[in-house]
């Protein structure tokens, strides 16, 4: 557990220096973050000998004491918050277009990852309440690292947040009025199927929703989302979505009353279809690049409300695998095509679509990233994205009655497909032979491919992945 | 009837209230005025939830203690973005001239 | 005591028409004053009934910062007329 | 229950159903914005009235002090465009769709148990051990200690969040010379009270977070009439004010995790006092950036 809280202190004792002293910036939070994946996956060995670690925090017993918990599926988050942290942080500091050495992009971007962390590790419905506000207001502040334009797009997320942390909070206070508990375990053990049960978790599930940008409550993200900073947009596409998932889904599956779980599955796994649809859609008929990717980000989200919806409707925790897969590899393959697409983006100074063509000619390497990343979101094998839809797929061809979802999750295939060629299509178009090619940036170029190299390499270790999440995610 | 539940459902109104002006507005000063009452109702509810024993619940107070300094601080930041993007905005449309 | 503090609630209730009928900002300013010094009398006969010596450090509060809010108007708003 | 109880508890709720009321449907904004100080004020009483005096210190600071500086603050750069939305229809049919809701979690929430809940009563027989004796601030810096470094921490981060923002200059008419001297014997008084509270907090309501709010409201007092010293970004000894708390409180878990104690978990012959040095940096912090949350330009916080 040590090892756990080191990689959740680092990040943060060092965004305090650096704020403090403001020299070396990008350096202190690059090898802070370094040492912190180094104790997270410390953390991640540990766990393998000793399968559920908990810590009560302050050492008091519960129901008093705030509990953390470490499974080899926060363990892997961890781990991949600290990775990703770091592959964009490198990117920040090395491209050109990057926020500079200097910027408050860096303890900010600490701060992120040690809130996530805190968020992984937390089993504490209020405590969790505090990190997601914290996550919002590091999140709207990155938002508007990029100025005056973004300023709109950051005040209707803010908003929006605001309102969706107190419905979460109403409905903590109600399970708290009812059970007189806010630590998981707890709850889980005394929930009952009442009225104010169903009442408070329906305004929970509301709110996280609409933090986490699940369909229908996603219309704050393309906006905010597209406006960010380059290396923002990663961030925040790849993780700070994840998090209001991630408790969504222990709620969820620990509290909620069986009825009314399977009610809400139904529910999540239609929205889902919708969203795999819609965001396909939209993202199809935006005329700009960032956006494209961010309307991606709604449709891939539709893939985990499915997994979740069905995972309820039919109470298998094994889907749990299936869900994290998508997590872990939609992370990875989204902070690539984020990266590609900004590096295209500021290379050619121009936020159109229609910028990039001729791009695999003139930007090849960040064209190849993007590529890349977009198999893994389509789901080509043998990527992280395949693997997850893999094992989602194989219960539903299983039985006639599921084959709807099946066909369901087939189309947004098919769309996401659409998407990613609309972009690789127009790259491929070729250049007027007199069009002077714009500077590039090489080493940024590569840096936007490494995560989708790593979503690929996810396919050769596929076996223990599925083992550690199948593990880590049916407590 | 007693006086805490007579507090809770004023504070279920609240923040019914509140998000209902949320929905009304467009205005920033306004929607962040809204969300506010409403979290004035959360707190109700928690507070109410609090006193029902015969002393009152030292957890939930703290917890609304938290609460209360978390929404300044959110607030206090949204109604000066508000305040950066009006200026934005008026300065953009001077440049337009 | 009760009762007293209820009447003390009912003049809070009457200033509220002033905030909404005005008809100047000063008006309205001087309800918020009477706000204060209201919601500090309450405080203060709270704290003597419920034996919540708290009460009046809160009953101080307010008596010293409705001063803040009435400076801050004065320094914001002084040169505008809105209403 | 006594009538006159009901009377009471009745007048306290109609206050504040009108007042929310009026701060949500004023067509002026300005009107809104008094309204919503006035709730403010309200909410104080009923916090009182509920048994729970450390959250009508708390609303009393916020909702007297910092709230309506901020709001009106806000008046004066974002012009009153005093409507609400459009469509005629569209108030009176959402508001038939709330008072369903209501009545739907009136429903729902009406047979929660009386009673305190669980956690509550450990956390009354764990006092003992905290190192403090009163409960609320025992919660806050003990048993929940974890929230309440990463509340410290959100009050950082808006001001951090703060920084990134090009502001609207903020200057303000020379002073009136009564406001002048008003403020002269004010501001002072609010650290004394502020201090007071602090170390208060220990045994009766009161504590860190109290107390910022209201040495906040002090500086915001000195800042409207021009009398407050700039506190630049730039100099080390204003971040270092502002980042102490937090880092204290975060060596603090640290150092306790690291010498086996576990993560936040005071020894007790220790708790006392590190829970003192918590609240004072704590509240070093909050006060500090609270006021520049509601009060500074960019000049003072960009560079």
């Amino acid at each position: 557990m040590n090892w756990a809280l080191l990689s959740l202190a680092l990040p943060l004792l060092s965004a305090f220096w650096v704020l403090l002293v403001r020299r070396a910036v990008s350096e202190t939070i690059l090898f802070a973050t370094l040492v912190s994946l180094t104790a997270a996956l410390a953390a991640f060995y540990q766990v393998q000998s000793d399968p559920v670690q908990t810590l009560l925090l302050g050492d008091w017993t519960l129901p008093l004491a705030i509990r953390f918990e470490l499974t080899s599926l926060n363990a892997l988050l961890m781990v991949l918050t600290a990775t990703i942290h770091f592959l964009v942080g490198l990117y920040n500091r090395f491209s050109r277009h990057g926020s500079g050495r200097y910027s408050d992009y860096w303890p900010l971007s600490a701060v992120l990852h040690s809130a996530l962390v805190a968020l992984w590790l937390s089993r504490d419905l209020f405590n969790w309440y505090v990190t997601l506000e914290l996550l919002t207001l590091v999140a709207v502040a990155l938002v508007t690292l990029s100025g005056p334009k973004a300023y709109r797009a950051a005040l209707g997320y803010l908003v929006l947040s605001l309102i969706a942390s107190l419905f979460y909070l109403l409905g903590v206070a109600l399970l708290y009025g009812e059970y007189g508990v806010l630590d998981l375990d707890r709850l889980s053990a005394l929930a009952v199927d009442s009225a104010n049960t169903r009442l408070a978790l329906l305004l929970m599930v509301l709110g996280l929703m609409l933090k986490a940008a699940l369909w229908p409550l996603y219309l704050w993200l393309p906006d905010a989302h597209a406006n960010a900073p380059t290396a923002v947009s990663a961030l925040l596409s790849a993780l700070v979505v994840k998090g209001p998932l991630f408790i969504l889904w222990l709620t969820l599956t620990q509290i909620a009353p069986v009825e009314f779980a399977q009610q809400l599955g139904l529910i999540f796994a239609l929205f889902g279809s919708v969203a795999l649809l819609s965001g396909a859609w939209s993202a199809l008929r935006t005329p700009y690049l960032k956006t494209l990717v961010a309307y991606s980000t709604v449709a891939q989200l539709g893939y985990a409300l499915i997994t979740l919806g069905l995972l309820l409707r039919w109470q298998t925790p094994e889907l749990a695998t299936a869900l994290w897969l998508f997590v872990i590899a939609h992370a990875l393959a989204k902070v690539s095509a984020f990266l590609a697409a900004g590096e295209m983006q500021a290379t050619f100074g121009s936020k159109e679509l229609i910028a990039v063509r001729g791009a695999s000619q003139s930007m090849p390497l960040a064209m190849f990233a993007f590529a890349v990343a977009g198999g893994s979101l389509i789901g080509l094998p043998p990527s992280g994205g395949f693997l997850a839809k893999w094992i989602l797929l194989q219960p539903l061809f299983a039985e006639p009655a599921h084959w709807p979802w099946a066909l369901a999750i087939l189309l947004g295939t098919l769309a996401s497909a659409a998407y990613v060629f609309r972009v690789v299509a127009l790259a491929f178009d070729r250049y007027d032979v007199e069009t002077e090619l714009p500077q590039t940036d090489a080493l940024a170029q590569w840096l936007s491919l490494l995560p989708a190299l790593v979503v690929w390499g996810l396919a050769l270790i596929s076996q223990p992945l599925m083992l550690w999440l199948s593990t880590g995610a049916n407590p | 009837m007693t006086e805490f539940q007579l507090f809770l459902g004023l504070g279920l109104l609240l923040f019914l209230l509140g998000v209902h002006g949320l929905v009304l507005s467009e205005h920033t000063i306004r929607r962040l005025i809204a969300i506010n009452v409403s979290g004035g109702g959360v707190f109700l509810v928690m507070v109410s939830l609090a006193s029902r024993g015969d002393s009152v619940d030292p957890v939930m107070q703290a917890l609304v203690v938290t609460g209360l300094v978390v929404a300044v601080s959110a607030t206090a930041f949204a109604l000066r973005l508000g305040s950066a993007l009006t200026r934005a905005e008026s300065s953009d449309r001077e440049g337009d001239h | 005591m009760l009762w007293l503090i209820s009447l003390l609630l009912l003049t809070v209730m009457a200033s509220m028409v002033r905030v909404v009928v005005g008809p100047t900002r000063a008006d309205r300013l001087l309800a918020i004053q009477l706000f204060g010094t209201a919601g500090t009398a309450v405080l203060l006969m709270m704290a003597y009934l419920w034996g919540q010596p708290a009460l009046i450090d809160a009953a101080l509060i307010i008596a010293l910062l409705a001063a803040v809010i009435t400076s801050a108007l004065v320094q914001f708003l002084r040169r505008e007329h809105h209403d | 229950m006594a009538v006159v109880d009901w009377v009471y508890d009745g007048l306290l709720a109609l206050l504040v159903l009108g007042l929310a009321a009026g701060a949500l449907y004023s067509l002026s904004l300005y009107r809104a914005v008094v309204f919503y100080i006035a709730l403010g004020l309200v909410l104080a009483l009923v916090w009182a009235r509920l048994g729970a005096p450390d959250l009508a210190l708390a609303e009393a600071a916020i909702g007297a002090g910092l709230t309506g500086v901020l709001l009106l603050s806000a008046l004066k750069h974002q012009p009153n465009k005093a409507r609400l939305m459009g469509w005629p229809w569209l108030p009176g049919l959402t508001g038939i769709a709330i008072l369903l809701l209501l009545i739907m979690m009136v429903k729902a929430v009406w047979g929660l148990p009386q009673g305190m809940a669980a956690v509550g009563q450990a956390a009354l027989l764990a006092v003992p051990e905290s190192g403090v004796e009163h409960p609320v601030t025992a919660v806050l810096l003990n048993f929940r200690a974890w929230d309440t470094l990463l509340e410290v921490l959100v009050v950082l981060l808006a001001l951090l969040a703060l920084r990134q923002l090009t502001l609207p200059d903020e200057t303000f008419p020379d002073a009136w010379p009564l406001l002048l001297a008003w403020s002269r014997l004010l501001a002072p008084l609010s650290l004394l009270l502020g201090i007071y509270l602090l170390w208060r907090g220990a045994d009766a309501p009161g504590g860190a977070f109290q107390s910022g709010a209201l040495i906040a409201a002090g500086l915001l007092m000195l800042r409207l009439v021009g009398l407050s010293p700039a506190l630049p970004w730039s100099r080390f000894g204003v971040r270092l004010s502002i980042l102490i708390g937090p880092t204290i409180f975060l060596l603090a878990a640290m150092a306790t995790a690291s010498l086996g104690a576990g993560w936040l978990a005071f020894p007790p012959d220790w708790s006392k006092a590190l829970i003192l040095l918590i609240e004072v940096a704590a509240t070093t912090s909050i006060a500090i950036s609270l006021a520049l949350l509601v009060g500074s330009d960019s000049r003072e916080l960009n560079q």
